[in-house]
């Protein structure tokens, strides 16, 4: 019964976007569109929410775990969430005619199609199937990043195309070399392309080949999560394509790619010959933390700012999953939730601020907690709840990270607590320029239009401060599986 | 449970009484956000700020004192998914629950009359409740996450207060400061409890008291006086004090400088003496040195100073060095297994603590109401408001007595305690401790007296001479809250300071608690005189000398009326025949600093004076140019922003670099890896 | 056991009757060093009865605290004199206060004369206030390391005990009490305003400190101040007597006999310190203002330096 | 399957990368054009025989497409756009010839040892292989980095992922070859299209740190 309810709501997690995708694509008006596009994101939400009770049978293309329901709840609520905000941060853009009628058309179908990619790359068994739904997931959001035709736009989009093609080659050619690896015990075809089957037999694979090809896995797919030295392609994406898909590149799709990446490590967990993937994850985690908080400092666009500190907390996710254990996996897990919808939150404001203030510049925005009371608030609420300040829910897992990682190797942690003060003073730098001070200006803004914020760090604030029994059995539960 | 009275009042009972307290603080702080743009509102959320603080202290009090009165914490559902939240008393945090409570509880009945001045009131009255719940919280935590949490509650509610107007530049600058080096100090906090959590994270206290911790204690020394001191105030982590405490409007001030300073310095008793174990002796070392340096130079910058608010964080910055001399004695006897005079040490700490946290916040509230009678806060532009304003005069004046450590009142009580402290070190066995504890005596002797000539230079500059400026000499006397709650705070100084008796005994539950040892009972003592050792040895009976000095004051006056003549001339100033000069004439505050400006300032604060001179005959004026360097903030603060710059410039090239070069990045990365797989095996 | 209350209440008349004649004395002899007759030895006494019969003129700005200040100041000089043992050793209110306390009361004192200095707001009452509080600033944690020093000795800051303790076999020459002896003598200097210091006797503007900040006073204000003045120069020289000679000192339970002899010892010994304060005065000059820190902190130096002797000295006992 | 065979397989391989370096080595555009055709008709004729030898048949649509897509109309396109853009003289690389040729046979010599820990047990034919496909895929990503020209860095990149299906196809029984060759296909005519449409005439780095500053508001 469950299982049949499971399946039910597997193929409507798939199926609803992709009939969104199509419905969308032919309607032309954008009041109508917008609002179906919510509709069927909360549909999809409602989908992915049947599957934390509701499992299907796995098969050899698709699986439900619980390590992907995390991800997949997580992802589909900060896509309603988003298309929301997208719908009154689209009617500016019309209004304002940066956007013509036929590209939010285009847009509208494209964040569907992005919408099912992800949701395909969660729950795909079959690491080839995840690989082509991670590729489309990035092309869509390099067409919808290049939507302004500015030539930074446009220089962004490229950018990203390019580096982001090459990060698929070599996923795939770490793919390749798996599936090498497999095909000598679990025979040839797509048995020895499902991860379940990966993972309970990965034992007996050659650890030569699981070495090489998570050295392409960790690159192709580390650049999709944006960690340093190949992140490049993120900050520029982030600042000048429409800020919902900002919400959505740091909610959802970086998410995605550290998830393809958890998966690889469980494979290489199983195995005792292969050179352990955490040091790596470590050092790359930690380089990306330290970078991007120092980055921070010389930022002047506000979008691109916040797009460092994704890096940053990109990193400590990693460091995190690299580390693991019980506490660290646990820390991870609850730092990634957290920071999808803290980062959404913010980028939901930041798509107001700009709007507002009709410009990016950090330098051009000033008080806003004067300007915009309830909007600069809430944005101060969102820097010191990503900064990790109690009582929001970043400081809960920090707190975890911290304590459990200086008992295993004191200096890492000293090195963590490093990166994340540089990290925070960089932040606290700008935010007092934005937040504080004199500002002439004064903005109206309907708090309705806020609500999508205000609900995103309420939960952070929440989570912080009580996570529910269930959610923290399930993570627990989750963050024992990972190794 | 059966066989228990309800009408008993047990220890969880206590907890619970206080979790609701802390509950109640914060309800106010939303309620705050609500009300505060009402006439009323203000009021409404400080009066009840007032009362929830006296029955908070009243109930700590009664933990406190009750007899057999354990912890037994309340746990809490929320908190760490990890473990519980657990709140309770043990006779240390009872303790810091009162001191802070009670300080809190009077200014905030000073600021129901205050608060009317504020331009912007709903940025300060949501966040005060907020604040000085986060106080509460850590003091009545027994786990390491509740702890931190409310540690940084405390410094993100009261980095709030600090912006709170937050037009000027430099208290922007002040915030910025302010919450960065506060959450620097938590994340080493962070660290400490990480060594003392352990891998599979014990956080309750319980635990970490029971499993000895993991990695060398020194690392939790160190971190410790890192993290509390950089709240403490400890040089060279002093930095953010004088900026941020002037910053935030004065009834806040008075609690960041009397009360939240004391929550750091809990911290750091509860980590080191409480939880990491037994000291070994030459923890005191570090501890000593710090604390000696932080006492001289607080008093030199506070020399240094002509605004007058920032002079008062910077004796915060001193006292803050003199409670660390009593722990640093209390660790060094203590580790020497001297428990009598490991407990007089603490006991002489925590009452400065006690304190402190009375006549700093008296202070604070008094330059509340000349800052808000004359918008200045310079001293050299104030003056003669002794006559426009007697009654705050005279509580500033108590102040400025029992701060400087002078009897009758409080503050020479714990710094003589701390004396009989230093005076029992020949009895330890190490030689390094025995050499330097009389120079850190020395230090401590030095200090009181500079602090003297600092109130001196304060109270005179401020309400003695005459007026530099027409706001000084237009100023009215404060509301009648404010004065209750300065005069209240007065008498608390003087009453703490004549029958101290009471409150040593009232902290023996500490000192057994976390030295194991205690002083005699005080209170057995004759005529209420206090002998922590030995009547023979030492004694000091305030209220007697007290009384003496009032008898011997009045018969000195009744003499004078009995048989002096009665006549008495107003006329002009003497000043060996000048004729009357404009108050510019006078002594300012800087000039009187001068002469130990140039004693200690000219090595401390490369302090140079240059005059240059007209020639005789030019009749161009003569100049006096004077600079003084913040030497801890060039030497330690300037490298490191230097060094974040550098490198945050050195990196920012990467933001614009070529495609090409992006990908030569990838395409390196690449074959590093492939490099150490090949190496590998 | 104690002694009864009236030789405590002897004591506060005796150091309030002693202290102008000490002054007086002081006077006969250094003029009579430098070739003056001088005045009698009596003529303080009529200089504060002169001084407390003219009218006071008072500064049009002066506040309430000018005009206490002279109470303060006396009550608290004189509660400390009283507590310093003279003629005898345990009086009934020793126990009230230990040689800290006394040090911290003649803090008091100067607390409330720097501040009536300020009062008026003339520039030389705030010369004098500032300069005093630079003096103190070395002077006084000079007198707490000798306190420190002989409080290690006597295993007590009770000056009964230590003096007690300083009749004892115990004793012998030591260095570290000769230092503190030495740092002790230049304090007391220092804090009554004696060459080479500061001059009682100099009204030349420039120079003056204590004179400087009570310039302002006149009449009975004057008088009162004045008294604590000379009290205060008592109270350091019955200091040195009864730490560094408390020979003849009555031990408590002694019976009349005892108190003559302690008063008789008492009053040579402090003729004996005026002496040779007096010959010091005169044999030298008064020192630049900013040359006064130097001599101080050698007494600091001369402190720390017995102190540490003593705390490292003190280790198999 | 018989040595010869195997053989067969390793020699065309093997040519793949000997025109890799080829590729390194040309520095005349149209040359360049040509000597990639070559590159893709290698691939097709070792797919095709790859095809032959697992009696896989959907492999042949493998081969078609590198033979027509990349082997033909590609190399056309950019010929055209070449004309089109009058970037024809030649290609200055960052790297001389000599250094990067070098360059090249270390990673050859790296790829090698990283495959040599590979167990017998994976059979003689998949380590050579895959050997030689990785210094494909590495010699193409040199080859972007070092060439400053918008076509040289898409034939690099085309190069590469050469290698990958080389490494595809060479994997026995892999699924979603084809689907894979395809959507790596449509992405190499985005880059065509982006390059024509973008006017990208000399290199992707085209967009100096000036440009950049207007348009980001990021002044370095």
């Amino acid at each position: 019964m469950s299982a049949s309810i499971g399946s039910a709501a597997l193929t409507g997690l798939l199926a609803i976007p992709a009939i969104g995708a199509l419905l969308l694509a032919a309607i032309p008006g954008y009041r109508v569109s917008a609002t179906i596009n919510a509709i069927v994101c909360a549909f999809t939400l409602f989908c992915a929410g049947l599957l934390y009770s509701h499992r299907p049978e796995p098969s050899l293309y698709l699986l439900v775990d619980d390590v992907n329901t995390v991800f997949l709840i997580v992802g589909a609520l900060v896509g309603f969430t988003t298309s929301v905000f997208s719908a009154g941060y689209i009617a500016h853009e019309l209004q304002t005619k940066r956007l013509r009628i036929q590209d939010v058309r285009f847009y509208h179908a494209m964040y569907q199609l992005l919408m099912l990619a992800m949701n395909l790359a969660l729950v795909s068994n079959n690491i080839g199937l995840m690989w082509v739904a991670i590729e489309v997931a990035t092309l869509t959001t390099v067409v919808m990043v290049g939507i302004y035709r500015t030539s930074a736009a446009l220089e962004a989009a490229w950018k990203y195309f390019i580096l982001g093609s090459v990060g698929i080659a070599l996923a795939l050619f770490g793919t390749i070399l798996v599936y090498l690896a497999a095909q000598e015990r679990l025979g040839q075809g797509v048995a020895a392309m499902a991860w379940d089957r990966l993972v309970a037999s990965s034992a007996t694979f050659d650890p030569a080949l699981l070495n090489l090809s998570f050295v392409f896995l960790l690159l192709g797919y580390g650049t999709k999560v944006g960690l340093a030295p190949v992140h490049a392609w993120l900050p520029d994406a982030h600042a000048e394509g429409p800020t919902p898909i900002s919400a959505v590149l740091s909610g959802l799709l970086l998410n995605v790619a550290l998830f393809a990446l958890l998966r690889f490590k469980l494979i290489m967990a199983g195995n005792a010959a292969v050179i352990s993937p955490g040091p790596m994850m470590v050092a790359m985690g930690l380089t990306s933390l330290m970078f991007a908080g120092l980055m921070i400092f010389r930022r002047r666009d506000i979008k691109r700012m916040f797009a460092y500190s994704s890096i940053e907390h990109m990193g400590i996710i990693t460091l995190a999953f690299g580390l693991g254990g019980p506490l660290a996996n646990f820390a991870g897990l609850l730092h990634m939730a957290m920071h999808s919808l803290t980062k959404s939150a913010i980028f939901f404001g930041v798509g107001y601020i700009s709007q507002l203030e009709g410009t990016q510049r950090i330098a051009d925005i000033r008080g806003l907690t004067r300007s915009q009371p309830l909007l600069g608030w809430l944005l101060v609420a969102g820097v010191v709840a990503i900064a990790g300040l109690p009582p929001f829910g970043v400081f809960t897992s920090e707190f975890l990270l911290v304590t459990s990682t200086f008992a295993r190797s004191p200096w890492l942690a000293i090195a963590l607590v490093t990166g994340l003060a540089i990290a925070f003073s960089g932040l606290m730098l700008r935010l007092h320029e934005l937040a504080f001070g004199d500002s002439g200006k004064h903005h109206a803004l309907p708090a309705y239009r806020l609500a999508p914020m205000a609900l995103h760090l309420g939960l952070v604030a929440i989570a912080g401060l009580y996570l529910p029994p269930a959610i923290n059995a399930w993570f627990r539960h989750v963050a024992s599986q990972l190794g | 449970m059966p066989g228990r009275s309800t009408t008993s009042v047990t220890p969880f009972l206590l907890n619970q009484f206080a979790a609701y307290g802390v509950g109640l603080l914060l309800l106010l702080a939303v309620l705050g956000i609500l009300v505060s743009r009402r006439s009323y509102g203000s009021r409404v959320i400080y009066g009840s700020c007032a009362l929830v603080c006296s029955a908070l202290a009243g109930v700590a009090l009664y933990a406190l004192l009750a007899p057999g009165s354990g912890p037994a914490a309340v746990e809490l559902p929320i908190g760490l998914p990890l473990g519980r939240t657990q709140l309770g008393f043990d006779p240390l945090s009872a303790a810091f629950v009162v001191i802070v409570n009670l300080t809190t509880a009077i200014v905030s009945a000073y600021a129901v009359g205050y608060g009317r001045h504020a331009s912007e009131p709903q940025r300060v009255v949501p966040f005060y409740p907020a604040f000085i719940a986060g106080m509460n919280l850590v003091l009545l935590a027994q786990d390491a996450f509740s702890f931190l949490v409310g540690w940084e509650f405390l410094s993100l509610a009261s980095w709030a207060l600090v912006v709170s107007d937050d037009r000027s530049a430099s208290n922007r600058r002040a915030g910025l400061v302010y919450l960065i080096m506060a959450t620097g100090g938590a994340l080493t906090l962070l660290l400490a409890f990480g060594v003392l959590a352990g891998p599979e994270g014990g956080y309750s206290f319980d635990a970490m008291r029971q499993t000895a911790a993991f990695g060398p204690a020194a690392v939790v020394l160190a971190l410790a006086l890192l993290g509390a001191g950089s709240k403490a105030g400890l040089v060279p982590l002093h930095a953010w004090l004088p900026l941020a405490h002037p910053a935030a409007p004065s009834h806040v001030s008075a609690l960041m400088s009397g009360v939240m300073t004391k929550v750091a310095v809990y911290g750091f008793i509860r980590i080191v003496f409480d939880l990491s174990g037994p000291p070994s002796w030459w923890w005191s070392i570090p501890v000593l040195i710090v604390a000696g340096i932080t006492a001289l130079l607080g008093v030199l910058y506070a020399l240094m100073e002509h605004d007058l608010k920032r002079l008062l964080a910077y004796h915060t910055v001193e006292n803050i060095g003199i409670i660390f001399i009593g722990l640093g004695l209390a660790l060094a006897f203590e580790a020497s297994g001297l428990a009598v005079a490991a407990a007089l040490a603490l006991i002489a700490a925590i009452f400065h603590v006690f304190n402190h946290s009375l006549f700093k916040s008296l202070l604070f509230l008094g330059a509340g109401a000349v800052l808000s009678a004359t918008g200045e806060r310079d001293m050299e532009r104030l003056g003669g408001l002794i006559h426009r304003m007697p009654i705050t005069a005279f509580t500033f004046l108590v102040g400025c007595i029992a701060i400087s450590a002078l009897p009758p009142f409080n503050g020479f009580v714990s710094e003589w305690l701390t004396f009989q402290a230093i005076l029992l070190s020949p009895q330890l066995p190490q030689w390094i401790p025995r050499l330097l504890v009389p120079a850190v005596g020395a230090t401590l002797a030095c200090s009181a007296a500079l602090a003297a000539a600092c109130f001196v230079k304060a109270f005179g500059s401020t309400f003695l001479g005459r007026a530099c400026a027409p706001a000084a000499a237009a100023a009215n006397e404060t509301d009648r809250w404010s004065l209750s709650a300065m005069l209240l705070l007065a008498a608390l100084c003087l009453g703490a300071g004549v029958v101290p008796g009471f409150v040593i005994d009232s902290l023996a539950g500490v000192s057994e608690l976390m030295v194991g040892g205690q002083l005699a009972v005080q209170s057995d003592q004759p005529w209420l005189r206090i002998a922590p050792i030995d009547p023979a040895r030492s004694a000091y009976n305030g209220l007697l000398v007290f009384v003496m000095i009032v008898i011997a004051a009045l018969l000195t006056a009744m003499i004078v009326r009995r048989y002096a003549s009665h006549r008495l001339r107003r006329s002009h100033a003497w000043d060996c025949g000048f004729p009357d000069l404009s108050p510019s004439t006078q002594y300012s505050s800087s000039s009187f600093a001068q002469p130990i400006r140039r004693v200690f300032g000219s090595v401390v604060f490369r302090a140079r004076e240059r005059v240059t001179m007209p020639r005789p005959g030019d009749t161009g004026r003569a100049k006096l140019r004077l600079d003084v360097h913040d030497t801890v903030w060039e030497a330690l603060y300037d490298p490191v922003i230097r060094f974040v710059n550098m490198a945050a410039d050195r990196l920012n090239g990467i933001q614009y670099l070529t495609i090409r070069k992006y990908l030569t990045l990838v395409f390196a990365a690449l074959v590093l890896l492939l490099v150490i797989i090949g190496t590998l095996r | 056991m104690m002694h009864g209350w009236q030789s405590q209440l002897a004591q506060l008349v005796l150091v309030l009757i002693l202290a102008p004649l000490l002054s007086g004395v002081t006077r006969k002899i250094r003029s009579r060093l430098l070739r003056r007759r001088g005045p009698s030895v009596f003529q303080p006494y009529r200089d504060l009865l002169k001084l407390i019969r003219k009218e006071a003129v008072v500064a049009d700005n002066a506040s309430w605290l000018f005009r206490i200040a002279p109470y303060v100041i006396f009550a608290t000089t004189w509660v400390a004199a009283a507590l310093v043992p003279t003629f005898a050793a345990g009086l009934t209110f020793s126990a009230a206060a230990d040689v800290i306390v006394i040090v911290a009361l003649l803090g008091t004192a100067r607390f409330f004369l720097a501040l009536a200095g300020l009062d008026v707001g003339t520039s030389f009452g705030g010369i004098g206030s500032s300069r005093e509080m630079m003096f103190a600033s070395l002077a006084e944690p000079a007198m707490l390391l000798v306190v420190f020093t002989v409080s290690l000795f006597a295993g007590s800051t009770q000056l009964s005990s230590i003096s007690a303790y300083m009749l004892g076999p115990g004793v012998g020459l030591n260095i570290s009490l000769a230092l503190a002896l030495v740092a002790l003598v230049i304090v007391a200097l220092a804090e009554n305003a004696r060459i080479p210091v500061d001059n009682p006797a100099t009204h030349l503007e420039l120079t003056m400190v204590h004179e400087a900040m009570i310039l302002e006073y006149s009449g009975r204000h004057l008088a009162v101040i004045e008294a604590a003045a000379s009290l205060k120069l008592l109270l350091y020289l019955s200091l040195i007597a009864c730490i560094f000679t408390p020979w003849g000192t009555t031990l408590a339970g002694g019976g009349a006999v005892a108190y003559a002899v302690g008063l008789g010892a008492y009053v040579v010994k402090l003729a004996a310190f005026g002496f040779g304060l007096v010959v010091f005065e005169t044999a030298i000059a008064k020192m630049r203002v900013f040359r006064v820190p130097e001599f101080l902190g050698m007494a600091l130096m001369l402190g720390l330096l017995g102190a540490i002797l003593l705390f490292v000295s003190r280790v198999s006992q | 399957m018989t040595p010869l065979e195997t053989d067969i397989a390793h020699l065309l391989a093997g040519s793949m990368v000997l025109v890799s370096f080829l590729l390194l080595y040309q520095d005349r555009m149209f040359a360049l054009l040509n000597i990639f055709a070559l590159h893709a008709w290698v691939l097709a004729f070792s797919v095709a025989w790859q095809a032959y030898l697992q009696r896989a048949p959907h492999l042949y649509i493998t081969a078609l497409i590198a033979l027509a897509f990349k082997g033909v109309f590609i190399p056309v396109a950019l010929h055209r756009i070449v004309v089109r853009l009058g970037i024809h003289r030649s290609i200055e690389s960052v790297v001389s010839i000599g250094p990067t040729m070098l360059f090249g046979m270390a990673l050859v010599a790296l790829s090698i040892v990283v495959m040599l820990p590979v167990t017998e047990a994976a059979g003689a034919f998949v380590r050579e292989d895959l050997a030689f496909a990785l210094s494909i895929v590495l010699l193409g990503l040199l080859m972007m980095v070092t060439r400053r020209n918008a076509v040289g860095q898409v034939i690099g990149f085309m190069s590469l992922e050469n290698g990958l299906v080389l490494a595809a196809t060479g994997a026995r029984g892999m699924p979603l070859v084809v689907e894979i060759s395809v959507a790596f296909s449509v992405l190499i005519a985005f880059i065509v299209i982006g390059i024509f449409l973008f006017r990208i005439r000399e290199r992707f780095d085209s967009v100096d740190v000036r440009a950049l500053d207007m348009s980001r508001g990021e002044s370095a």
